[in-house]
C-alpha cells in the first residue's frame, strides 16, 4: 500500500536478533544446563557404579537427556507472547506468521539448544563414554535436533493460552518424538556395535526427518498460534 | 509537543492518495461477533475516509476490544467483511494498540524502540533519541520495560505508532493510565496522523472531541 | 438468540438435516452391530483349538478387530477434520470429537488383549518393539488429542487446534500399519489382509471377518450417538448461555 | 483492628482449595500421568529393549522421572502470581506469608506430584521392574519428595522478578539437590543390591533432610518473593 | 445503585472506632522513595482520617503507584514512615487495588468471589450472586475470567473490596477501563466506605469530585 517493497531478510534477522536477547537476558540457559548435569549425576546411582556399563550406555542416555532438555526449554516459548500481547504484534509484522515462527525458533536454538549441544561431550565425559562415541553422538544428536525442536514448538503453539500448557505441550509432543528417538539412539546403538563408522544410513533417516519437519512445522506452528488468538 | 516532522517523508505515500482522490476508505459491512456462546454485536456498518478519527464507545463487554482486533484480522468476523478500498487483508495496513501492550520486560525502551523500526521495515529508521524525548522517557531510555511506571510503559508502546506508517491506527483506550501530558500527545499524535491522510479507530470511554464521528455499541 | 447464532457462524449451525438423517439411522444401526456381533461370537464359540495356541487364539477374535479400529478411527478423525477444515462444516470437528475416546477405547484394548495374548505367546506381557510400541504412541497422540479438546474452553479454538494436532498425529498410522514390514519385530505381520492368499485357515478367517465388521458397526454407532449428543450438548449451551 | 480474632486454618484451607482447584483445572492429572508413561516409553528406545538391563535400572530411572516431574511442575509456581498481581494479594492476607507458601506448595503436591507417586509401581512394571524393588523405591520417593518439592519452590522463588535467577537457582539449588539425589537413588541402589530389605539409614537422612527443608524453606522461599515485589 | 447493606455489620466495628473519638488516623511522615537510582519523592506528609478520601495526583512516574504500595507494606520506604493510629502493621488493614488485579484466569468471577470472601476471612461470607448482580457481572458469572473484557475484569477485582472490612482501601487508577456505569460503582463504593469510618486513597489522573482533599506529587 505505501508503494515501496519490503524486504523480508532484515525483517527476519531483527526478529531473530530481539528473540536471541530475549533468550539470553531470560536466564533459561543455565536451568536447561544444570537439568542436563543433575541428569548426568544422577545416572551412576541409579546405575550402580559399574563403569563399563555406564559406558555402554552413555550414548542413548545422552539422547534421552537432549530430548528431555528440548521439551524443558520449549515449553513456554510462545505463552509469554501470547500473554502480554506480544503475539498480537507478529501477526501485524510485514512478513509472514509462519518466518516470524523461523525467526523464533532460531533463536531458541542458538541460545539454549547449541550450548546444551556443546556441553553433551562433557557430559559424556562424566558418564565415561568411550572417545570413539563423542563424534557419533553428536553427529547424531545434530541431525535430529531440528526436528525434535520443530515438533516441540508445534506442542507449544497448540497449549498456547491453556492452563499449565506444560504439561500438556509434553502430552502432545512426546508420541512425536518416538521415531526420532528410534532412528537417533537406535542408530547410534547400531553405530557403536561397528565401532568408528558412522552410521550413514540412520543419520540420513534423522535427517530427512528433520529437513520434513523443518517445512512441514511451521505452517503448522502458524496455524495453531491463530486458533489461540483470543 | 509533536514533531510533526516524522510524518512529513514517510506519510507521502498516503497524503498523495489522500490529494490524488482515489483516497483511502475503511469500511465494514454487516459486520458480526460472536465471543463465546454469546452474539456481541451484529449488522454493524460504517465508513471512515483518509483523514477520519472514529470514536467507538459503549458499555463495557458491548465489543469494542473486539471489532478493533477485527479489522486488523487477529478476530475473524462471524459474518459480513472489512476492507480498505477494495483490500481485504489489513493486518499489514494497521497499527493496533491493545488493552495487551506487546512490550517485552527485560528490553530497555531504546532497545524496544529500534527493534520496533527495524521489525517494521521502517524506510529510515528514526532515531531513538529523539523519538525517547518525544514520548517523554528521555530518562528511562536505559532502564527496563519492566520498572517503567504505568503510564511510561503506555508512553512507550505509542511509539510503536512511529515507528512506520501505516493507514489504519486501532486505539483502544489509548488515554489509559496517561496524564494531562500523555494525553495530549496521544491526540497530537491522532490529529497529525489524521491530517497526513490516515484514518485513526479509538475506543475509549471518555469523550473525544477530535473525532468526527461516533459509533456507539450497546451491550 | 439460537437462530441469531446459528445464522451468524458456521460454527454453531444447527446441522438439522444430519440431525433428522441420524434419529432415522440411529435405531437400525445399533440392532444391525449387536446382531451382527452376536453372530460373530456364535461363531468364534465355534472355532477349534489351535494346534499349537489353544484356546487362547480366541483373544485373537477382540484382538485383531479392535486392532484395526484403532487405526480406522484415527482415521476418520483425521479425515472428519479435513473435510471440517476444508468445507468450513462444523460437524467434521464435532464427529472428530465425538469419535477420540471410541477411538482410544479400542486402542487399550488392542494393547490390553496384546500383552493378556503376549504372556503366553511370547512369555511376557510386554516388549518394546516398533508395533507394540507405535500403538502406545497411538494411544498417546489420542490422549494428546482428548486433552487439547478439554483444556480449550472456547470451541472454535479447540476445534482448529485439535485439527492441527489431528493432522501432525496422523504420520503415525502408516508406522503402526507398516511397522511390522519396516523392523524386525516379534509380532507377526499382516497374515488377513493379504487377499489374494490369505495365510489364515477359513476357520479362522470368517469369523474374524465378522468380528471385524461387527467392530465397525460397533464404531459408527457409538460414534453416531456421541455425535448426536455433542450437537445437543452444543444447542444447550447455547441456550442457557443466552437465557 | 477489626476487633475479632482471624483463625488461620480455615485461610488456609481456602488457599489450598483455590490453589487445588487452579492446579486442576483443564484436567492437568491426564497430563502428568502421561509425562511419567511417556518419559518411561522413551527409555527403552534410548537404553535398548534389554528386559534384563531396563530391570536393572528402572529404579534410578524412577528417580530420575520423578525429579524431572517436579521440576517441570514447579518451575513457574510462582511466576504467574508475580505477573498478574496475585503475589501482592498474597501478602495482604489475614496470614504470614510462610503460610500461604506452605499451602501453596501443599496444593502442587497433591495435585500434581501424588498422582506421580501412585502412578510409579505401573510405570515400574512397564520397566520390568523387580516386585521387590517396588517397596524401597516408594519408599524412598516418599520420604524424598517433601525435600525435592520445597527445594523446587525455592527455585521457583528465586526466578521471581530476581534478575540473574538461573544462576541464583543453579547455584543455590543444585548443591541441595545432590545430598538428596545421594541418599534417595544411592541407598536404593545399595538396598537393591541386598534385596528385600529397605536401608533404613539412607530412609532416616532422607526423611531428615525432608523435614528439615519442610521447616527451613517456607522462610526462604517467602523471603525470596518478598525481595520479587517491585 | 450499591447496595449499602453490605456495609452496615461488618463495618460496624470501625464505624464505632469513629464515633467514639479515639477515631483511626492514617498518616504518613517526611515519607521518602527511591527507585533504582532515582529518588522518586522525599519529604513526604499527609494524614487521612476516618472517613476521607484523599486524591493522589502526579504527572506519569511521579510515584503515586509507589506510595500505595507503599501504604500497604508491599514497598518499603527509604526514609519515613506510615502509620495507621501508631500501628504501622497496615498489610492486613489495607484492601489494594493496582495495576494488576490479581485475579486468575482459569477461575470463573462466581469462583473468585467466593474465595476472595474465604480468604480475607470474611465474617459473614456475603452471597455470590447479590454481589455478582451488584458489580455488573450476572451474566458473566460462569464464564472464565481469562475472557472477560477488560471493564468486566476491573469490576470483579473491584468486588475484593467487598470481600472483608478494612479499613484502608488504596485505589490504583480505578476507574481505568470502566463505562460510565462502572464508574459510578467506584465512586458510590468509596462513599459507602468513607460513610461508614473507612478511609480512600486513590491514584487517578482524572478530577475526582468525591474527594475531600488532594495530595500533587511532582516528578
Ligand atoms: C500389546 C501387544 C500388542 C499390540 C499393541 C498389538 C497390536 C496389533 C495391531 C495394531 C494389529 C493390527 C495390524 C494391522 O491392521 O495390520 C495387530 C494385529 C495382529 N496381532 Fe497384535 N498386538 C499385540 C500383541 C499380539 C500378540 C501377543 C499376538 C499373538 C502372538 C498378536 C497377534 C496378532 C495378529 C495375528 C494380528 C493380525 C495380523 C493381520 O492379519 O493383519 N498380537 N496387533
Ligand atoms: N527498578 C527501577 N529502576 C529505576 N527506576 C524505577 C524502578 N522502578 C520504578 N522506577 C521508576 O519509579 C518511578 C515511579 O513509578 P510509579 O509506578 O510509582 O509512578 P506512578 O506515579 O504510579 O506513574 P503512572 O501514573 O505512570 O502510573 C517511575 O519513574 C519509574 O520509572
Ligand atoms: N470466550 C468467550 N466466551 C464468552 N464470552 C466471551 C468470550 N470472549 C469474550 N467474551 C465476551 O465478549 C464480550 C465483548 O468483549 P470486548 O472485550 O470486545 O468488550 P469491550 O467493549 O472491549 O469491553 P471493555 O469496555 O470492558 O473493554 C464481553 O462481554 C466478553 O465477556
Ligand atoms: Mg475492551
Ligand atoms: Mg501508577
Amino acid at each position: 500500500m505505501t508503494g515501496r517493497p519490503i524486504a523480508m531478510w532484515p525483517i527476519l534477522r531483527a526478529l531473530f536478533a530481539r528473540e536471541l536477547r530475549l533468550v539470553l537476558r531470560g536466564g533459561h540457559l543455565l536451568p536447561v544446563l544444570a537439568f542436563v548435569f543433575i541428569c548426568v549425576m544422577l545416572m551412576p546411582f541409579g546405575l550402580g557404579p559399574e563403569l563399563s556399563l555406564l559406558q555402554r550406555l552413555a550414548p542413548g542416555l545422552l539422547w534421552v537427556i537432549m530430548l528431555m532438555a528440548v521439551l524443558l526449554s520449549l515449553d513456554r516459548m510462545f505463552q509469554a507472547d501470547f500473554e502480554d500481547g506480544g503475539l498480537d504484534q507478529l501477526l501485524l509484522l510485514p512478513i509472514a506468521l509462519e518466518g516470524a515462527v523461523i525467526a523464533k525458533i532460531c533463536a531458541h536454538f542458538v541460545g539454549i539448544l547449541l550450548p546444551v549441544l556443546a556441553a553433551i561431550p562433557l557430559a559424556g565425559l562424566l558418564l565415561n563414554i568411550h572417545p570413539d562415541a563423542v563424534l557419533p553422538v553428536l553427529a547424531t544428536l545434530l541431525a535430529g535436533a531440528p526436528a525434535l525442536v520443530m515438533l516441540g514448538a508445534i506442542g507449544a503453539a497448540l497449549a498456547v493460552g491453556v492452563r499449565r500448557a506444560g504439561l500438556l505441550t509434553v502430552l502432545i509432543v512426546t508420541p512425536l518424538y518416538v521415531p526420532v528417538l528410534v532412528f537417533g539412539a537406535g542408530g547410534l546403538a547400531r553405530a557403536l556395535a561397528a565401532p568408528g563408522m558412522l552410521d550413514v544410513g540412520a543419520l540420513g533417516v534423522l535427517g530427512l526427518i528433520s529437513m520434513a519437519s523443518l517445512f512441514l512445522a511451521p505452517p503448522a506452528i502458524a496455524a495453531a498460534l491463530r486458533a489461540g488468538l483470543r | 509537543m509533536v514533531n510533526t516532522e516524522y510524518f512529513s517523508g514517510a506519510y507521502a505515500d498516503f497524503s498523495r492518495a489522500a490529494m490524488s482522490g482515489d483516497a483511502l476508505c475503511l469500511r465494514a459491512d454487516n459486520l458480526a461477533c460472536v465471543r463465546g456462546l454469546r452474539v456481541v454485536f451484529a449488522d454493524l456498518n460504517f465508513a471512515v475516509a483518509a483523514g477520519g478519527i472514529l470514536h467507538v464507545s459503549g458499555a463495557n463487554g458491548a465489543g469494542k476490544t473486539s471489532l478493533l482486533r477485527m479489522i486488523c484480522g487477529l478476530l475473524a468476523p462471524a459474518a459480513g467483511h472489512i476492507s480498505l478500498s477494495g483490500n481485504t487483508a489489513l493486518a499489514r495496513q494497521s497499527h493496533y494498540l491493545g488493552h495487551a501492550d506487546g512490550l517485552k520486560n527485560t528490553l530497555t525502551p531504546r532497545e524496544t524502540m529500534i527493534y520496533e523500526s527495524r521489525l517494521m521495515a521502517a524506510h529510515e529508521a528514526c532515531a531513538p533519541e529523539d523519538l525517547l524525548a518525544h514520548i517523554g522517557l528521555a530518562k528511562q531510555a536505559d532502564q527496563r520495560v519492566g520498572t517503567l511506571s504505568a503510564g511510561q510503559r503506555r508512553r512507550l508502546a505509542l511509539s510503536r505508532l512511529l515507528a512506520a506508517p501505516r493507514p489504519i491506527w486501532l486505539m483502544d483506550e489509548p488515554y489509559t493510565a496517561l496524564d494531562t501530558a500523555g494525553r495530549d500527545l496521544v491526540d497530537t499524535l491522532m490529529r497529525c496522523h489524521a491530517e497526513a491522510g490516515g484514518m485513526v479507530v479509538l475506543a475509549a470511554h471518555e469523550a473525544v472531541p477530535l473525532a468526527d464521528a461516533q459509533l456507539v455499541l450497546d451491550a | 438468540m439460537l437462530e441469531r447464532l446459528e445464522n451468524l457462524s458456521a460454527l454453531y449451525a444447527n446441522p438439522r438435516r444430519f440431525m433428522n438423517l441420524a434419529a432415522r439411522v440411529h435405531t437400525p444401526l445399533w440392532l444391525v452391530a449387536v446382531g451382527v456381533l452376536a453372530f460373530g461370537l456364535f461363531m468364534v464359540s465355534g472355532v477349534p483349538d489351535d494346534y499349537q495356541q489353544g484356546a487362547t487364539v480366541r483373544i485373537m477374535f477382540v484382538h485383531v478387530p479392535a486392532a484395526w479400529m484403532a487405526l480406522f478411527a484415527y482415521s476418520f478423525i483425521f479425515f472428519a477434520s479435513l473435510l471440517a477444515a476444508v468445507l468450513r462444516h462444523p460437524l467434521g470437528y464435532l464427529a472428530a470429537r465425538a469419535a477420540a475416546p471410541v477411538g482410544a477405547v479400542f486402542t487399550l484394548v488392542a494393547l490390553v488383549t496384546g500383552a493378556l495374548w503376549g504372556q503366553p505367546m511370547w512369555g511376557t506381557w510386554w516388549v518394546w518393539d516398533a508395533r507394540l510400541t507405535s500403538v502406545l504412541v497411538l494411544l498417546f497422540i489420542y490422549l494428546g488429542y482428548i486433552a487439547l479438546w478439554e483444556a480449550i474452553d472456547d470451541y472454535g479454538r479447540a476445534a482448529r487446534a485439535t485439527s492441527i494436532l489431528a493432522f501432525v498425529g496422523f504420520v503415525n498410522v502408516p508406522i503402526v500399519k507398516f511397522s511390522v514390514d519396516w523392523w524386525n519385530t516379534l509380532h507377526q505381520p499382516a497374515s488377513v489382509s493379504r487377499f489374494a492368499r490369505p495365510a489364515l485357515h477359513a476357520d479362522f478367517l470368517y469369523p474374524l471377518l465378522v468380528m471385524g465388521v461387527a467392530f465397525l458397526l460397533l464404531f459408527l454407532a457409538i460414534t453416531l450417538t456421541r455425535l448426536q449428543m455433542e450437537v445437543l450438548r452444543q444447542r444447550l449451551r447455547v441456550r442457557q448461555s443466552a437465557g
